[in-house]
């Protein structure tokens, strides 16, 4: 008996799924409730939700589902000490899925979808002691954001083409929509957001990684919900953008290689939960081939195989849980004759598998066969798409045997631990969906106009399905199903070549997506520390070139991109200005080039006086008074720091391109500011300072009152300057010391 | 005479760019007092030159003489000046400090903060003692 | 009667000062524009009867401001003090002496206001 | 022009002329105690005349004024040159006739402020 | 520095550098001057008195942390600005309470208000700021000669 | 020739011969600065160039006061004055480097090089 | 108390509680000063904000002296806005310096630095004068130089040379451009500059200027490429300076570029938008590049604060109200986000011991209330929904795919996606690995002067998130006005200026049509 308080996620999920299934009849009647709130009205989004038929099955799928995994998880790890951690993730996950299936606007379901991609994150990392759960994790979240921004900007797109972001305005201007010059990039990034989250070709790595996550975490969002969210998304946006041949095309190829491919690939697997994993991406591949059907067949296909699908699949699922319980291994070669010892769990499985395998009574057969109806009817190619889901169903029956066959009968083999049933309180949730398989299929008119019904009419607006039947005559569909069952059998009796043979070196050849990953993970992440390395290198002299060519560039461009006549006035200079400017130049230039401190030094007061003079030639005395006076003290703080640096070493080489920038630079500056000069100016400002200086604010200086009165803020912030330079001077001379001293007190 | 305090302005830049570039702490002061002095004489060409008529109300007057120089350009260049002392005064400092603790003047050659690896994604040359606390770390990191 | 010495001192001594100034510097003047350097220039040292702050520093200062000499340091004890002479070559003894009488005691007079 | 002025234009002259020949004089002469010579006084002296030939033509706070630049200038010139003599003779900068000081250097030299070399780093 | 000279000279310089600082900020309103020029002065004389002596001397003579002093200043040039604003008009503006504008004639009475306050303030921030510099890098300077070695 | 000067050489509003003899004493310190500045550029010694920079100031103190007096606005002794209160400063800071920094010109014959070591 | 005196007191409490701090810098009773400080200037941006809000924006004249002759103050919901996230980081770091900020640091005037820091950041988002900007900048700029070498590691000198020396490069350039333009236009108030400049925008002067001022903005914004100065010095001194130098120091700069750029320079000219769009662009892509490579948590968080001013600045550089909407959205979610990372950073070192991935981890164990403090603002920095950096990224995104620069836009997108990568790096070393040596159980207790700040910015990220639509719609208000010059031109300036410029503007116009 779990902690009761362990259980109040499943109870809570249970009444959730309760109140769902209370509008069962509602939709069925053809009627579509929608709440919403205004979010940001300034940008047109609401938290807007509608409840239709496609809405509805995915919202039981995710409560019905989610009560049993949440029981389940919370007698699978009692008392683990993350329990509560893991209810917690898989709750918001719960929320966050159930709010994307339920989302009306665009962006609220975006959110929740980006919602999913978190927790599904945390939920896959949850065993994060151990590297290749964070790696895995990790790659989950690569894949699935890539997608997510993908999908976000074609939701943007699609909100901007539409004008709005409600999803069912939007579905209402498919017509606007498809013929928009957008429509393409749309579909484009629609098709990666779905593609990713569903592990579509080529991108269904990820999501056999993602079972590093345990395993009633990979029952939930790996086979039953989260997956499902791209197959939902396609769903909801077939009125938007389906319909056109690229949509079919696209949907076709990309499921049929998707379904195909990993039902090949899920034959190689000897982990069982793994070998599960690549199956439910050979389900979506089939959903996403459907949609791509665009007839009403496909349309219930989809409606029902979801169904179908997300039945067994959890079962199998939790049912590989249980035997990983029991017995501490998913390995398949270490797994035999447990039919004695776990008759429970032998029982779900069976149940669970024949479902899958596509036997009736089961739902599942009734599943199979509308695949087949459907496939020979899809607008794109019967045939390539009937051929694809023979193989990949032919599959499906031997992975099935492989699940609920192989660990139960044969020789018992030795396992890590001792093999028993588990608890009810563990097995009843599977065998609750199993045994509701076997309902379904029995009675499909449970489901048929209740659920499948207003789910197609989600699909294909208008369009009415035909009746479920589990015997519809002897036709097409059922020879097909036969053959399936006979090249299954063959399969699964000769899966330990077919095992070998797969898993030899050479069979995945350059398709193998996974290592692609790491290569492009690799890659990148060298080119990161490349581009690291070179914008930051560490070197100074780097960082100063840059700055200086920057700004030498932008100036220069200033130049070019303007057309200023360049016509500088030829009025020559007075000599005693020019002489001293003269000086400034030379001792700057003695500074250029000295090896020698004070010869610096020196130099640096005479420019600094020489300036001064300018400035008294040039009626700035304030000015020329204030730069003799910091001048001096420069050349007072210079001296004393100067005395304790070692001398710089002379300059040896020319450095070439360092003068080329700067006399760039100086150029570039120059020309600017002749080009300033060359203009007249308009000297309002100051006419104003010249008239109100005496009358109105008392002093004969003119620039002594603009500093303490027109523009005395200026002064408060520059005495401010000071003040800080000091503060900061003080502490970048005391600094450590005094850090020292506290340690040394601290020491005694 | 403004165009060749634009020469002037521009030949100032150019040197105290070059003396920035040259990556040694001592040079780089001495730019930065050129390029400061520099900036200086920008604004003071950009407000325009006046000879000799200083912006002053003579008693009996209530404005300065007509033509007075700008005085607004020369309120700007007195904070300026001010701030720049106080910008240089601390970067002085700061050179003798980080040359006491640094035990060089090259800035190339001064990699505490990013070592060498470091600036590619490796570790840095700190360490740290996860036995001691904390402010125990940050001290002894200080030297 | 101090204060009175001390005028006529500081008069006497403000007057002897700006003309061996003038005079110093015409020597100067004729050194630096004739072609030939006549200057034996030499260090010496002279020993001092001023004793406060203000009559070394009044001392040193004068002697510097006149001709040929050049005032560069005290010793240790202050009772000495070194000077760099243009002419002094030939004649130190005769160097300090005109010193002495010309500057120090003319110094003293001026700040102690006794005439010596 | 008035005889304040005409004293002015010969002080200014004067003036100008020692002005130049101090300059002249750190040119022209062989070392650096000699050059002191030429600028402590020639200076001095021709920066004083021509700030008293600016007080003959000046207001009254004018003439205050250049009194306090003169006086502060013969305060201070001096002491500057000694200074600098003073650091000059401790570093041992060279004389042009070399023989005489050693024996007057040793009672002058100050060995503890000057100091061996710069201090290397604290690390 | 160990001069007798100079120290003798600085003794009777800092009070002339002082006055005259204190003479610039007064007039700074009408002749070229006001609180930087006469702050600057005033750190120079400092400095002067500072060098000649030494810094523990100069600390002494100035009796209060420079620091403190420029952060005095800093509050007196803020307080010049709140003047303004309490006595009803804008921050930073010109409170004269003894002083007016006759036209015709000129200025009447004690120029004395928010605006020297706010310039006395950028005079003893200046003072107190680039005295602590100064302190601080003599200090730092040549302290290393009494400690390590 | 006082116009004539004063277009070349520098704006100046005194007349006759008071300009005349202005106008020299320019020309004669910014000739005296040049050469002083030279010195300072040429060295050879450290206090070669503290004693050029030591000119220099006082020259910049001639030039002031001239200006004041040419340009017939007396405020400008103002700037002459502070410069002559403090050009005392940039030596005592200059000298006191020479005296702490320890160079020494050991030998006391040859053209020392500058203060590099 | 007249609305003209709100404009001072986010300037004037700052300064005064400098002050104080400085005085009682070696005795207790600082912290608390200082913590009054921040409070009180928070109070003052509120009192602005709530004023701006209801009034709409306002301008005071300082000295009574009209524009454009005195120096204005200006505040609009953009300027009031950021002075109130000024106050609450403020608040913040004062806080969490308690016991992050060491006793030495705090004696030679951390808080007086910290607050000076807030006079010159305060300043800089009220100024109406160019020139007052500059010296504002100055004052922020010479105040962090202070608080990056307060420490006084050998690592800190290091970092502060390279942090002042090419700060100074920046802050000369701005003085010269601010001459130029001067020179130009012959006024120094940003109304009248854009009065002044209206048609004289493809001067050379003027076009130089504005250079120089986006080289002073740009560097001081970290954009590419003249970040350099950023990572090399975030990672050095305390863990609360980071956080107030990563909340406000580079948003100064964007907000500089957002205020200058609209009103004074024409930033959709055919000279800067170009500069501006790949600058931005190639900045958001290198800083997300740099950070991936790094290994030391406040490295890399470093590079992402360039990488997340390249979105701020292309919201500028694509000149559309809804660029310029993501930008300031950016701008206020970004403060609260950075300095909330910086915060976490300190708290991850004070526990693991380390700040560099390879030295930390088990940190989930150790303290799950971190994890979620620590996931919150990451995720939110990479741009997960509901979290406030959501919205700014989607606004962004969809400015860009508004005004169809789809390169952009799949830039946004694929930075928003590094950004996660990275985000996760930081998880999965130091909350999901097990720590290389210490235990979880054994290590320290992060105080709760550290981790109050935490929680409480990681609240207002969420809310922010979760109830976007009123920043939303502050950010739009902010947004128009920005994008109106001549209101901003009518408050400082009075509405005659307007009236005379609309006029001349339509005598333009007519002008035109009869030339044609």
């Amino acid at each position: 008996m779990p902690r009761p308080l362990t259980l109040l996620p499943a109870l809570v999920s249970a009444l959730v799924a309760l109140w769902f299934a209370g509008f069962i009849p509602e939709i069925a009647a053809g009627e579509v409730l929608t709440w919403s709130r205004p979010w940001i009205p300034g940008a047109g989004i609401d938290f807007a939700f509608l409840l239709d038929g496609l809405s509805l099955l995915f919202a039981l799928m995710v409560t019905g589902i989610g009560a049993i995994i949440f029981l389940y998880s919370a007698v699978y790890f009692k008392g683990h000490p993350k329990l509560t951690m893991l209810l917690v993730l898989l709750s918001l996950f719960a929320i966050s899925m159930l709010g994307l299936v339920l989302a009306d606007d665009a962006i609220t379901l975006f959110v929740f979808w980006e919602g999913t991609t978190i927790t599904s994150f945390l939920l896959v990392g949850f065993d994060h002691e151990k590297e290749k759960a964070r790696d895995n994790a990790l790659q989950a979240l690569i894949v699935t954001g890539l997608g997510g921004l993908a999908l976000l900007a074609g939701l943007i797109l699609l909100g901007a083409e539409a004008g709005t972001f409600r999803l069912s305005e939007m579905n209402a201007q498919g017509e606007l929509i498809k013929a928009s010059a957008l429509y393409l990039p749309i579909l484009i990034l629609v098709f990666l957001g779905a593609f990713t989250k569903s592990a579509q070709f080529p991108f269904h790595f990820w999501l056999p990684g993602a079972m590093a996550a345990p395993t009633p975490v990979s029952a939930y969002l790996h086979s039953a919900t989260m997956v499902k969210a791209g197959i939902y998304l396609l769903a909801r946006l077939t009125p938007a953008l389906g319909g056109t041949d690229v949509w079919f095309w696209t949907l076709t190829i990309v499921g049929a290689v998707t379904m195909v491919w990993t039902s090949i690939l899920a034959l190689k697997q000897t982990d069982l939960k793994l070998m599960l994993a690549y199956t439910t991406v050979m389900a979506l591949g089939a959903l996403t081939m459907f949609l791509g059907g665009g007839t009403r067949y496909a349309a219930m296909t989809v409606a029902v195989f979801l169904i179908v699908h997300a039945l067994y699949k959890a079962a199998l699922f939790l049912t590989v849980g249980l035997i990983d319980k029991g017995t501490g291994t998913r390995e398949v070669n270490q797994l035999g004759g447990l039919a004695r010892v776990m008759p429970v769990t032998l029982t779900i499985a069976m149940l669970a598998a024949l479902s899958m395998a596509g036997f009736p009574p089961f739902i599942g057969f009734i599943g199979k066969e509308l695949i087949y109806e459907a496939s020979l009817g899809v607008v794109t190619e019967p045939l390539f798409v009937a051929t694809a889901a023979l193989l990949a169903n032919a599959n499906m029956v031997a992975a099935a045997g492989l699940v609920a066959v192989a660990p139960f009968f044969g020789k018992q083999c030795q396992t890590p631990k001792t093999p028993a049933d588990p608890t009810p309180w563990l097995w009843v949730g599977p065998a609750l969906l199993a045994v509701l398989g076997l309902t379904f299929g029995v009675i499909p008119s449970l489901i048929d106009s209740s659920i499948v019904t207003p789910v197609v009419q989600s699909i294909i607006p208008g369009e009415k399905p035909v009746e479920l039947k589990i015997w519809h005559g002897v036709n097409l569909p059922l020879m097909l199903s036969l053959l399936t069952f006979g090249l299954g059998f063959a399969l699964f009796y000769g899966r330990a070549q077919i095992r070998s043979s797969l898993q030899s070196e050479n069979f995945t050849g350059g398709l193998d997506a996974n290592k692609t990953y790491f290569l492009w993970l690799k890659a990148f992440k060298s080119f990161a520390a490349w581009t690291a390395r070179t914008v930051q290198g560490g070197q100074m002299t780097v960082y100063l070139r840059t700055a200086f060519v920057v700004l030498g560039l932008l100036i220069w461009g200033a130049h070019l991109s303007s057309r200023d006549p360049f016509n500088p006035s030829a009025e020559f200079p007075d000599l005693i200005p020019l002489t001293i400017c003269l000086l400034i130049a030379v001792s700057a230039a003695v500074v250029l080039r000295t090896g020698s401190r004070l010869y610096g030094l020196t130099a640096l007061g005479v420019v600094g006086a020489g300036i001064a003079i300018l400035f008294v030639f040039y009626s700035a005395i304030d000015v020329a008074i204030t730069q003799l006076l910091v001048e001096m003290l420069v050349v007072l703080i210079l001296a004393v720091a100067l005395v304790k640096l070692p001398t710089m070493p002379r300059e040896v080489t020319f450095r070439a391109g360092d003068a080329v920038i700067a006399s760039a630079l100086g150029l570039g500056v120059a020309f600017v500011l002749a080009a300033v000069v060359m203009k007249p100016f308009d000297p309002r400002i100051t006419e104003f300072f010249n008239a109100a200086s005496y009358p109105e604010a008392f002093g004969r200086n003119v620039v002594n009152v603009i500093l303490v009165d027109f523009r005395a803020l200026d002064t408060l912030g520059e005495v401010a300057v000071v003040l800080i330079a000091a503060i900061s001077a003080v502490a970048a001379l005391t600094a450590g010391k005094r850090a020292l001293a506290v340690k040394k007190e601290g020491d005694k | 005479m403004e165009l060749v305090l634009a020469g002037l302005v521009g030949f100032l830049v150019a040197c105290g760019a070059y003396l920035m570039m040259s990556g040694q702490l001592i040079r780089f002061l001495f730019g930065l007092v050129l390029l400061s002095n520099a900036a200086n004489l920008a604004i003071f060409a950009a407000g325009r030159l006046t000879y000799a008529t200083p912006p002053f109300v003579v008693s009996g007057q209530i404005a300065p003489a007509a033509g007075a120089a700008n005085a607004l350009p020369q309120a700007l260049i007195l904070t300026a000046i001010v701030i720049g002392f106080g910008l240089l005064a601390f970067a002085l400092a700061l050179a003798f400090r980080a040359w006491q603790s640094l035990g060089t003047t090259e800035m190339d050659a001064m990699r505490a903060c990013e070592p060498v690896d470091f600036a590619a994604g490796k570790t840095k040359e700190k360490t740290l003692d996860p036995s001691k606390s904390y402010e125990r770390n940050r001290l002894e990191a200080a030297e | 009667m101090k204060l009175l010495i001390q005028i006529y001192g500081t008069l006497n001594l403000a007057i002897y000062f700006l003309y061996e100034l003038f005079v110093s510097s015409l020597r100067v003047a004729w050194d630096v524009l004739t072609p030939e350097m006549k200057a034996r220039p030499t260090f010496i040292v002279m020993p001092l009867d001023a004793k406060s702050d203000v009559e070394l520093m009044l001392t040193a200062n004068i002697i510097s401001l006149t001709p040929g000499t050049l005032s560069i340091d005290l010793n240790g004890d202050r009772s000495e003090l070194l000077i760099h002479s243009m002419f002094g070559a030939e004649d130190p003894e005769g160097e300090i002496a005109a010193m002495k009488q010309g500057i120090e005691r003319r110094v003293l007079r001026a700040t102690r206001g006794v005439n010596l | 022009m008035s005889i304040a002025d005409w004293i002015a234009v010969v002080l200014l002259v004067g003036g100008g002329f020692f002005a130049f020949i101090a300059a002249l004089g750190l040119v022209r002469m062989q070392d650096v105690y000699i050059r002191m010579h030429a600028s402590t006084k020639a200076g001095t002296l021709g920066v004083g005349m021509i700030a008293a030939a600016v007080a003959m033509t000046a207001s009254g706070e004018g003439v205050v004024k250049e009194v306090a630049i003169i006086l502060f200038l013969l305060f201070t010139a001096p002491i500057g040159a000694h200074l600098i003599a003073r650091a000059a003779f401790q570093s041992r900068v060279p004389v042009s006739t070399p023989g005489v000081a050693e024996r007057t250097r040793e009672s002058f030299v100050c060995e503890n402020e000057v100091e061996a070399t710069p201090a290397t780093p604290a690390e | 520095m160990n001069s007798t000279i100079l120290k003798t000279a600085t003794r009777l310089l800092l009070p002339i550098f002082l006055i005259a600082s204190i003479l610039i900020l007064w007039r700074g309103h009408n002749q070229p001057g006001g609180g930087f020029i006469g702050g600057l002065m005033a750190v120079i004389g400092v400095a002067l008195y500072a060098i000649a002596a030494s810094i523990d001397e100069a600390r002494r003579r100035l009796r209060v942390d420079p620091l403190v002093l420029a952060g005095v200043g800093l509050a007196c040039s803020v307080l010049g600005g709140l003047w303004g604003s309490a006595a009803g008009g804008a921050f930073l503006q010109g409170v004269w309470p003894f002083y007016e504008y006759v036209s015709g004639e000129g200025t009447k009475g004690w120029p004395i208000g928010s605006v020297l306050l706010f310039d006395t303030g950028v005079y003893l921030t200046v003072l107190g700021a680039v005295c602590a510099i100064i302190f601080a890098l003599e200090e730092a300077v040549f302290a290393e000669r009494e400690g390590s070695r | 020739m006082i116009e004539t000067l004063s277009v070349i050489l520098l704006e100046t509003r005194q007349q006759g011969p008071l300009g005349a003899a202005v106008m020299f004493a320019f020309v004669t310190v910014t000739g005296a600065l040049v050469l002083a500045t030279y010195r300072l550029l040429k060295g050879p010694t450290l206090p070669d160039r503290v004693v050029a920079l030591d000119l220099i100031s006082i020259l910049l103190v001639a030039l002031l006061t001239l200006f004041a007096l040419s340009s017939r606005v007396e405020t400008y002794l103002d700037a002459a004055l502070v410069l002559a209160l403090v050009a005392f400063l940039g030596t005592v800071a200059l000298a006191r480097f020479m005296l702490r920094s320890g160079r020494s010109y050991a030998r006391f014959n040859s053209s020392a090089e500058e203060d590099a070591p | 108390m007249s609305p003209e005196m709100l404009l001072v007191w986010p300037i004037a409490l700052p300064m005064i509680t400098a002050v104080l701090t400085l005085v009682l810098r070696r005795s207790p009773v600082g912290d608390t000063v200082s913590l009054v400080g921040a409070v009180a200037l928070l109070a003052a941006g509120i009192t602005l904000l709530m004023h701006v809000l209801e009034f709409g924006p306002i301008s005071a004249q300082m000295g009574s002296w009209a524009a454009p002759f005195g120096i204005t103050l200006f505040a609009d919901i953009l300027s009031a806005a950021m002075v109130v996230i000024a106050g609450i980081v403020a608040v913040a770091v004062v806080v969490y310096s308690r016991q992050d900020v060491s006793e030495g640091e705090r004696a030679v005037g951390f808080h007086a630095l910290s607050h000076a820091l807030l006079v010159g950041v305060c300043g800089a988002f009220l100024t109406g004068d160019i020139f007052n900007l500059y010296v504002w900048f100055e004052v922020m700029l010479i105040a962090s130089f202070g608080l990056l070498v307060i420490g006084g590691r050998r690592d800190q000198m290091d970092a502060a040379v390279k942090y002042v020396g090419l700060n100074l490069i920046a802050t000369l350039a701005f003085l010269a451009g601010v001459g130029i333009l001067y020179g130009a236009a012959g006024t120094l108030n940003m109304a009248d500059l854009h009065l002044t400049l209206a048609d004289r925008q493809n001067e050379t002067a003027v076009l130089a200027a504005a250079a120089m001022l986006l080289f002073a903005f740009g560097a001081k914004a970290a954009m590419f490429p003249v970040f350099a100065w950023l990572p090399a010095s975030y990672h050095t001194p305390a863990f609360a300076t980071s956080a107030l130098f990563a909340a406000l120091l580079t948003k100064v700069g964007v907000y500089a570029l957002l205020r200058v750029f609209t009103v004074v320079f024409d930033g959709s000219g055919a000279f800067l938008q170009p500069i501006l769009l790949v600058g931005a662009v190639l900045t958001m892509v290198v800083g997300v590049l740099g950070a991936a490579a790094q290994n030391d948590v406040r490295r890399i968080l470093s590079f992402h604060i360039i990488s997340q001013i390249g979105y701020m600045v292309l919201g500028l550089a694509l000149f559309t109200p809804l660029a310029i909407i993501g930008a300031i959205f950016y701008l206020f979610h970004h403060i609260i986000v950075k300095a909330n990372l910086f915060f976490v950073a300190g708290v991850i070192r004070w526990k693991a011991g380390s700040e560099e991935l390879d030295k930390i981890g088990g940190l989930l164990k150790a303290s799950p209330l971190l994890a979620i403090l620590f996931l919150i603002p990451a995720l939110s920095l990479a741009g997960v929904p509901p979290l406030s950096g959501f919205w700014a990224k989607f606004i962004i995104v969809q400015a860009s795919l508004e005004a169809r620069d789809w390169w952009v836009a799949v830039a946004a997108l694929a930075v928003g996606l590094i950004t996660l990568f990275s985000m996760t790096k930081i998880w999965l070393a130091a909350f999901w690995k097990e720590h290389p040596d210490a235990e979880p159980a054994a290590m320290p207790v992060a105080p709760r002067s550290m981790i109050w700040p935490i929680a409480t910015l990681a609240v207002m990220t969420v809310i922010i998130g979760i109830a976007a639509g009123p920043l939303y719609t502050t950010a739009e208000e902010a947004a128009v006005t920005l994008l109106d010059p001549l209101a901003y031109v009518e408050v400082v300036l009075g509405p005659e200026a307007v009236a005379e410029a609309r006029a001349s503007e339509a005598a333009e116009l007519q002008l035109a049509e009869v030339a044609q």
